[in-house]
């Protein structure tokens, strides 16, 4: 599903963010990302979903070649892909429903089966009562339940979890890693990018370990 | 169809989640094309008052006393025949009496104590546009004078061409300043679209980051702004009418009547379409450029 | 002055956190301020040219042929003495020939072979500024005709009429629309600049949550507000100035000589300083209305 | 420093998102906040720094009444208080550097004595070497750090700390722990509100508990 080939990459001048990373992951695989701050996990996902293009080496993500995928190829891309960012990302004045609705009403699905996912998902993460909040109106956690649930409602073969449960505790946070088991378990390939010990300790996993933007472990 | 509501209902969506962005722009972009109507309306008129005068540019010819109705009849025969000449009217000596009683209204009671009538019988020569120039105005008056019966020629040569020039002007400046004025609104209207867009090119991003093709971004923007610029063409237009009521009523109808009997007069339907159609155009072009832009980045 | 530099400074470094904002909205501000110009300078000159035509508007009184020096001299003064005459200029018969002469230039030879000078002597009569309107001039002129010595008196009735009402309408029109004008461009300078603050209330939030005072977060946008208004000013100016170039170059200078003697000309400094010192007010402005808005909420 | 009589708060006509909270915190107190997601930790801090008036109910910080607090003493209250805010609110377009100086700049530091404090405070966060990035070039740990770094420069009374380590490995996370106590040591009043478990084990402090809006302990 994912394959990395000697991949460097960075912004502007400055050292580069990733080094000569390597390694790959099969369909309907599990992977945890750690490494401590700044060592380049973000960067290393954005590559995956061609938010940022590798210096050198190769990437192969779903059968195609990110170092040389074309502009208008990308939203495609991204179809396929579901990506929690660390940020969020969210649209702040748009209420969560309409968030969540985002990924499918891109994908052209009828009105009728929009509502049905939607609102499937949203009482999954526990937000079904906070359904027409706008997204600005959400404490952290639940704009971080948001952002997870818009990037499974699609069910899409790989998923890319950037500290998906940063704002949560550890409750949620296993609710979460039972919701990413199930899609993972359903044939989706899932990355979690996390500094959350309890999590790496509760559920063993294979790991792959950044150190200032170099593999130091695979597990 | 259904894609169209489904737009819109996104556009909608979009609009309410920027409403004061959305309400300065529109404020801006409807002054800004008041300022062009407006404009469009005076010069509009101006051209057309000037048109008017010059299809007055007339030479008169006064008889000699006492021209019996042959000679009038052969007279006027040879200056129809006069290069330029468009059509020859005769004024007899009661109706010139007539027209000067007309024109002095009230003040005409001195001329009740008049044993004959003083003014002379008359032929008003109007001529053909092409004609209407100084130096073939002075030629075609200058034959007109030279045959028989003709006692003297009048056709205001200071007047022509002062006038003459006064119209270049108004061509040569209107048009430029007009153009100047188009320009200057295109990039008004344009770029406060682009503005209010900038703000938002966060949520550009993240439909892209979630997988929307740039056609299922860009229509609703490019709706956002063919409504914005409508919107703001219809503002103008009132905006403009109002200037239009507030001016005709100041100037007295008599003054204009009296430039040259145009009235003053608003935009026809057609001409109002169109500023609202040029409005809307430069809304989806303002939206064009900026997401051009918004979308060049990753 | 510490504490400026210290200002400065922050308005810079919020200058450049927002370029593509500041320079689309200082290219906005900077057209219609231009427009703003433009209109000034074609009104500014139009008007200078009326009041040129308007100090012109003289009678002239024909006078019999073989009138002595002393009855010449006497109905000078008795002119002179007629209320809102100003001053009264004689032309002998030989300096109206040699008038008609220069006037025709090339086209003078037919005058050669003239046995007497057919062009009479007359008074040139200037008129008092209050008495330059059509009813007075007629007034003066049936004064004036009434003497002794005069033949004739020639003021161009018409034209004076059709000239007060095209300076009334130049008067009223252009004010108005000047007004006009001025308004649309306070409101769509000032509200460029909000649009353009808008997008950064995020910033002013951020400082008040740090505990900024108010005057901590405005004086900074008040400072970019008024360089982007003068510099806007300035950008304004310049494209006025080339578009004068522009015209002037196409207007024939001789055509404006014709017109009134009046250059077409551009700005004092006065003026244009005067002009940079209203786009600047008008940026602060901007920035004091959106920012007393984004400082509202808590 | 800190007093809470029977406050009430909300949004809107929504249920109250904080419902009758007393507590009082003594000056040099260190305390946790916890709770589930949405439980209101968040909004409990954002009135004790006036950014949200109570519905209902006293609060007294610093002796300042903010029930009552009228709008131009509230610059001179943010002043006492250092806030690391659950969603950074960073000025993204400015450097690390600028970030940080802020709160000196406004209390009218000379410009010697902000360089000097804000170099000293960036490297005890770890991100000396990254003072001239713009905040939005930085990792989601480096932006959390940041924001750290700019609620504690000006040695403030009371520190309000939401999630401040949810973007940071344990490591840091113990770091940034340090920190606070080292403040707390100097007298300053410390709020932590976090889901963080791991900290709440390894640092043993008072801790308050949040649920569904109302107080539901205090250890
Ligand atoms: N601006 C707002 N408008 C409306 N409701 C809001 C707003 N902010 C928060 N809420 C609601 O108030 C409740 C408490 O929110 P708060 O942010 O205090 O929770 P929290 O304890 O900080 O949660 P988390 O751990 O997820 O950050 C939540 O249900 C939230 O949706
Ligand atoms: N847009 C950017 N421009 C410049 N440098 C950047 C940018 N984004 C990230 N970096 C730098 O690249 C390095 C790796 O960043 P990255 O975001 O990948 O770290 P991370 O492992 O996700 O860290 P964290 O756990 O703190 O989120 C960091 O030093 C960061 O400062
Ligand atoms: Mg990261
Ligand atoms: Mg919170």
């Amino acid at each position: 599903m994912v394959q990395l080939f000697h991949v460097s990459a960075g912004y502007g001048k400055d050292t580069p963010a990733l080094s000569e990373i390597s390694f790959s992951l099969d369909k309907g695989e599990f992977a945890f990302l750690t490494g401590p701050s700044g060592a380049g996990k973000t960067t290393l996902l954005r590559i995956l979903y061609a938010a940022l293009r590798p210096a050198s080496g190769q990437v192969l993500v779903g059968g195609r070649n990110l170092a040389r995928i074309r502009q208008s190829e990308i939203p495609y891309l991204r179809r396929m892909i579901g990506v929690v960012f660390q940020d969020f990302h969210l649209l702040s004045r748009q209420t969560v429903f309409e968030n969540v609705a985002l990924p499918l009403e891109i994908r052209g699905f009828p009105k009728r089966e929009v509502h049905r996912r939607v609102a499937s998902i949203l009482k999954l993460v526990g937000l079904g009562h906070r359904s027409q909040a706008r997204a600005e109106q959400l404490s952290g956690g639940e704009q971080q339940r948001t952002a997870i649930a818009r990037a499974i409602v699609g069910e899409p073969a790989l998923v890319l979890a950037d500290e998906p449960t940063g704002n949560l505790d550890d409750a949620l946070a296993g609710e979460i890693m039972e919701l990413l088991d199930r899609i993972n378990f359903k044939g989706a390939t899932v990355v979690v990018a996390t500094h959350n010990r309890w999590l790496l300790q509760q559920y063993p996993r294979r790991t792959l370990t950044l150190e200032h933007g170099r593999l130091v472990g695979d597990t | 169809m259904d894609r169209l509501t489904y737009f819109l209902r996104r556009t909608t969506r979009q609009l309410r989640g920027a409403s004061a962005l959305s309400t300065l722009s529109l404020l801006t972009c409807s002054v800004s094309m008041t300022i062009f109507a407006v404009y469009a309306l005076l010069f509009g008129n101006v051209r057309d008052l000037t048109q008017a005068w010059n299809r007055r540019i007339e030479v008169h010819a006064f008889l000699v006393d006492r021209l019996g109705h042959p000679e009038v009849q052969e007279l006027t025969h040879r200056v129809e025949a006069l290069p330029g000449v468009r059509e020859v009217r005769y004024i007899s000596k009661d109706e010139a009496l007539r027209d000067v009683r007309r024109t002095l209204g009230d003040s005409a009671d001195f001329l009740e104590g008049l044993d004959s009538n003083p003014f002379p019988a008359s032929l008003e020569i109007s001529l053909e546009p092409r004609y209407r120039h100084p130096d073939h105005i002075r030629e075609i008056a200058e034959n007109v004078r030279s045959l028989p019966g003709v006692e003297d020629v009048e056709y205001g040569e200071a007047w022509v061409r002062k006038f003459a020039s006064i119209l270049s002007i108004v061509r040569v400046g209107g048009y430029l300043l007009g153009f100047a004025l188009f320009v200057g609104v295109v990039f008004i209207v344009s770029n406060t679209i682009r503005l209010s867009f900038l703000a938002r090119q966060e949520e550009v991003n993240v439909m892209r980051l979630v997988g929307a093709t740039n056609t299922f971004i860009k229509v609703p923007f490019y709706i956002e702004g063919i409504l914005m610029g409508a919107a703001s063409g219809v503002l103008g237009l009132a905006l403009a009418y109002a200037f239009y009521l507030a001016v005709s009523q100041r100037i007295d109808v008599s003054l204009f009547l009296l430039l040259g009997g145009e009235r003053f007069h608003f935009f026809s339907t057609a001409e109002s379409l169109g500023l609202i159609a040029l409005a809307s155009a430069l809304g989806l072009l303002g939206s064009v450029f900026s997401l051009t832009r918004a979308l060049r980045q990753t």
